[in-house]
């Protein structure tokens, strides 16, 4: 069982992805947004389970969901909410928005809009950090449906044998937009595949954050150590539609209302409750510190400046 | 509605044109089945059928309720491994219709477009028949950012063994996607996101229109504008600025870049000798680039300006506005580049 | 056990393709054979056992090692001679060659030179079977080498979920070009893998004519019933260099030897006898008659005419 | 060998100079690592490290002795897998020299390609630096038919965000792999099977060529041939042959697609008036294309005839000796269009 401090101090991490997040989706309904956006709710337990025991110099690639990881990462909220503007403030100067959101002075290797694109980039970053010997380790984050892409099976098996410091860390909120997993994937438990690999495999609920921080803990000290790859199947019901307004009209009432029953941050709150802790100052105290960082970071976004027209063809090539 | 249908139309959007062009070959033709992510959409989940989702535009919506499962099959995020399957399948007696979503996945499954959808033919001497439409959305204006709004034109026309579709209004889409599904080749069917939702007469009877036949959008005695797909609609907007300032515009959608009707538009140019082509890729290897080459060696000589191109910038699709409309072809760009072929002498 | 009859009947056929085969890496030492060519010697059994079981119609795909597929399904010797050579007569009309040789007459929907290109064309021809509703079943073969590819994952994936009519055939000789599936694979046997799609996995020993044929036998009589895929991992030691020419420097001598110890038609021939058939008549009916054959079969194709240069666009469309 | 070894040269193939030149910048940077199915080859098996096979032509034998296991890696056949890996390490601190063997493999790794190595560095905002060189044997000759024998010069040069390289001879080979590998993008460097054996003078300090630089193989004043890689060395033979005619023929090896060339490309037309470019690919959205349609622009009304242009036929590569020759660029076709154009007026 993970310390009361532990849980404590996620809890927070997790409530901050979850208002933030909230914040987009309220915001994106202004229409000032640009694009779609995907948001991390129902995932937080993951991103902060794993990259609160991450260095700042280890590595991760993410999704087309990528608020979460990167915040869990330490990406500030200023340049995050004006990149999802297009603002020339952002962190990619506008250049990639939600879906390819980037932080590499905080090792995100950059959310990837290409289902399961990240994952073979973070087994090059490993691959680097053992080449390198620097003592880094890479994460990538993927979902349920990345799983069928083939290559996740050729980076599971670049990964094992070569014995590279990576976790894969499988996001499994049961569907991929309209599609449910279990008609898409053939195994219940996408973590079985890993053994197809040597690799060890774990099938762990994401809405227990204990559970799920002692999972990404074993992983991430194999990496640490030289002991190679894991993967981790985080299962959570998707709570939200797949992009922010998506009706989800394709979807039981009943599976979508069973899924926000099992929220992780609810879960998360009794339990700390149940161990006595005053749950209400924490939420208000996060409330209210992340509230103005939000406020301003939006009101900063929406007045930021537009990346210069002259400058559209600055970044195709480093020189 | 049963007497004289053949001059008859309709006005429907683009995506319905789609839609229901998919459903008459459907209705036509046992072996004619759709597949793709999200195509169906949730079938399965409550109510059986209900609420499905037809595809992220809603192209296919409706064709599992009249078709069923067997024929309209929702498949996992594996983009080789379901182009691989169409591929199979229409060697094995199938004509598949698979919607890739964006363009900028084909990537994914360019080892079975390149080396098997178009080779097979060839390689095996004539004994594959690969009668399979591949769909997919292409283009910018929507702020998805650089891995949704590739249109890959040049890619797939540079490849032999493909055919390579590009319909700019709801006519178009039905007459080139019924085309496409009645033809023995793979066929790349690419549809601007723009377009979706414009509207415009479709002739009821469901005519396939033949593939390798640019169609004139706009008549004009000045100079060509030659536009591949959407273009059209914005070389269209450009003929009628320039036609305020009494500049006579010829608007071209090319509807099919392979084949290419290449005769046809060394027609048109022979008579207006001024040529403007307009393409939303990148300029270097471009459709464009192509057709400049063609009609410069064609009609060598008897150009009165150079050959004008207006393309997308030479960089990836970047997502904030300003820079993705700095990006993209324009309306004002084109009227500009039509402004300097019209002033050479 | 199989029946003598069927061993018998198998023993012939496996030894008409390692006549062939022979009989081509010798031609192809003369130097007027274009290209170059990869032999099936060793793996007799695997395209032995697998297309006696077919149906004329049933369909398979084939890899750049292609020939012993060719010529268990029924493809003619001449035809394929004249394609090694690229004359018109071949049956590609010299357009495809040895790698690509197809004869779609036989159900041969071809062989591919790209490694893993055929998987999925023959999960596709399965779900062409399984919608026209006309009983065919489809089997593609494929190396150790190609097990690594991405799609392999994606099409068992596809052929468990839609329990397509295919059977996967896994020719696990040990090396891809140089390298040992050893170094390669992350796991020693690869039929494992199949059990991340619920697909039932064995692995056999294809130098033990009769465990091959009731492996390929169930394999085949699942898919006949509308069971869905198998996948067999059919184990062999490579006996013979990559391609024809191939010195194999890069091979333990040791390591060449024991792989020509466990040949399968030397052990198929020691059971035959031990069970009282008179082999050497077999033998030598058997090539008598191939020999004949091939003789013809390379005379005409050295002599047979070129593909016209003004038929080069022919077969690019079909109109 | 110790003083003045600037303007020393020595013999050698092909072949060897890419192999020096990459044993070379390994030797100056311990982030080079180079890596590919084959690369190393056997390694392991029996008495350690003998008789490795340096990859499919033997470009990279020797280095795993040199430099060890973890610098020079044999990878399992996972074209997209090992790609992504090595982008993935350049993001990380590597500078990777892949080995895809053909060019015909690339679809397989296209979206690494065309979504990751060619965008991510524009999509993070110049954040992304991808030191990587991906390395392919592409073209026709070897009778390896239609899935190992394409060039793809055009799909790459396509895409913003790469670089392309071309070499066509030993001192081209030498000079831009080590810029390449110098160089802080994604280079596709594609090397010509037909050229691995031919050799040449090369410098022996191990110059960097800078990379969007042509490079004039022959000088003449009478017509331009641009040639796309090993084509050069066809269009100096159809150049000596024009000699004996009396035509007096430049020949430019254009070494890198992108960035190309076009300044020195118009002053080289400028002189000569009269352009034939030749490309191993087929014709549409090509090289030649591209090259033939800029110039036309901007060398408007200064061209004495129509660009001539040589490519593949537009089919897939055929096994067929007689069929590939008839599908490939040759000599006589370079004279007989080079013909063409002087005899235009
Ligand atoms: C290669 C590719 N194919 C398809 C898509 C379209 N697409 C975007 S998100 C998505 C679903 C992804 O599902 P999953 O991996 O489970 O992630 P989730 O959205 O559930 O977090 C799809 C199909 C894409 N972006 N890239
Ligand atoms: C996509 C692709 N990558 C690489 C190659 C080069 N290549 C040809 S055969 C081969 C080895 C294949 O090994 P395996 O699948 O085990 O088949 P085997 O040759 O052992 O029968 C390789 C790497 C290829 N043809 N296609
Ligand atoms: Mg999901
Ligand atoms: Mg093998």
């Amino acid at each position: 069982m993970i310390s009361i401090k532990t849980l404590e101090q996620s809890f927070r991490e997790m409530l901050r992805i979850r208002l933030f997040e909230e914040r987009v989706r309220r915001e994106f309904g202004k229409g000032d947004m640009p694009g779609f956006v995907h948001v991390y709710v129902g995932a937080e337990a993951i991103a902060v389970a794993v990259c609160s025991q991450l260095e700042k110099t280890d590595m991760i690639t993410s999704t087309h969901r990528g608020h979460g990881h990167c915040l869990a990462k330490g990406v500030e909220i200023a340049p995050m909410v004006a990149e999802l503007y297009g603002r020339e403030s952002g962190l990619c100067h506008g250049r990639g928005g939600s879906m390819h959101i980037a932080d590499f002075s905080k090792g995100v290797l950059g959310a990837n809009a290409i289902v399961g694109g990240g994952i073979g980039l973070a087994v090059g970053a490993a691959l680097a950090a053992q080449t390198l010997k620097d003592g880094r380790i890479a994460v990538t984050f993927f979902g349920d449906g990345a799983s069928n892409q083939g290559v996740l099976h050729e980076s599971m098996n670049l990964a094992s044998i070569w014995k590279l410091p990576v976790v894969f860390v499988c996001e499994n909120n049961g569907w991929a937009e309209s599609t449910p997993a279990s008609y898409s994937t053939s195994v219940s438990d996408i973590a079985t595949r890993a053994a197809g690999y040597s690799i060890p495999g774990v099938a762990v609920d994401a809405t227990d954050y204990g559970a799920m921080h002692i999972a990404a803990e074993q992983a991430i000290s194999r990496a640490r150590v030289g002991d190679g790859p894991t993967f981790i199947e985080a299962k959570f019901p998707r709570q939200v539609g797949h992009y922010v307004g998506d009706g989800e009209a394709y979807r039981n009432r009943d599976e979508r209302k069973n899924a926000r029953d099992s929220d992780v941050i609810a879960k998360t709150r009794l339990a700390l409750e149940s161990r006595g802790v005053d749950v209400i100052s924490i939420v208000s105290e996060t409330e209210n510190l992340i509230i103005k960082e939000l406020d301003s970071a939006f009101d900063a976004a929406r007045q930021g400046k537009w990346p210069s027209t002259d400058e559209l063809e600055k970044y195709v090539y480093s020189s | 509605m049963s007497t004289a249908v053949s001059d008859q139309m309709v006005e429907k959007s683009f995506l319905q044109a789609l839609n229901d062009a998919i459903a008459f070959s459907m209705r036509n033709d046992f072996r004619v089945i759709v597949l793709g992510e999200d195509i169906a959409g949730g079938a399965g989940q409550g109510t059986p059928l209900e609420g499905s989702m037809g595809g992220t535009f809603g192209v296919t919506k409706g064709l599992l309720e009249e078709f069923g499962k067997d024929r309209v099959r929702d498949t996992p995020i594996s983009e080789a491994g379901i182009t691989a399957a169409t591929v199979g399948a229409a060697m094995a007696g199938l004509r598949p219709v698979l919607d890739l979503m964006w363009a900028s996945f084909a990537p994914n499954c360019f080892d079975q477009i390149l080396n098997q959808a178009a080779k097979l033919r060839f390689m095996s001497g004539g004994q594959a028949k690969i009668p399979l439409v591949i769909r997919m959305a292409v283009g910018g204006g929507l702020r998805a950012a650089a891995q949704h709004s590739d249109t890959l034109y040049p890619l797939f026309t540079h490849l032999p063994g493909l055919k390579v579709v590009v319909p700019a209004t709801p006519a178009e889409a039905s007459g080139l996607l019924i085309a496409s599904i009645n033809d023995d080749n793979p066929v790349v069917f690419l549809e601007h996101m723009a377009l979706y939702r414009t509207t415009g007469l479709v002739p009821v009877n469901h005519e396939a229109m033949s593939l390798g036949k640019l169609g004139v959008l706009r008549p004009g005695t000045d100079l060509t504008i030659a536009c591949v797909g959407q273009a059209a609609l914005l070389g269209i907007e450009a003929a009628e600025i320039l036609a305020i300032e009494g500049i006579d515009a010829e608007v071209i959608s090319l509807r099919t870049l392979q084949p290419l009707d290449l005769d046809g538009l060394v027609a048109c140019v022979s008579e207006t000798q001024r040529l403007v082509i307009v393409e939303e890729s990148p300029p270097r290897c471009s459709v464009s680039a192509d057709i400049a080459a063609s009609i410069s060696e064609l009609l060598f000589g008897h150009l009165l300006a150079p050959i004008g191109r207006v393309n997308s910038a030479a960089t990836p699709v970047p997502f904030s506005p300003p820079l993705e409309d700095a990006y993209l072809p324009s309306v004002a760009k084109i009227v500009n580049k039509c402004k300097v072929v019209l002033s050479a002498v």
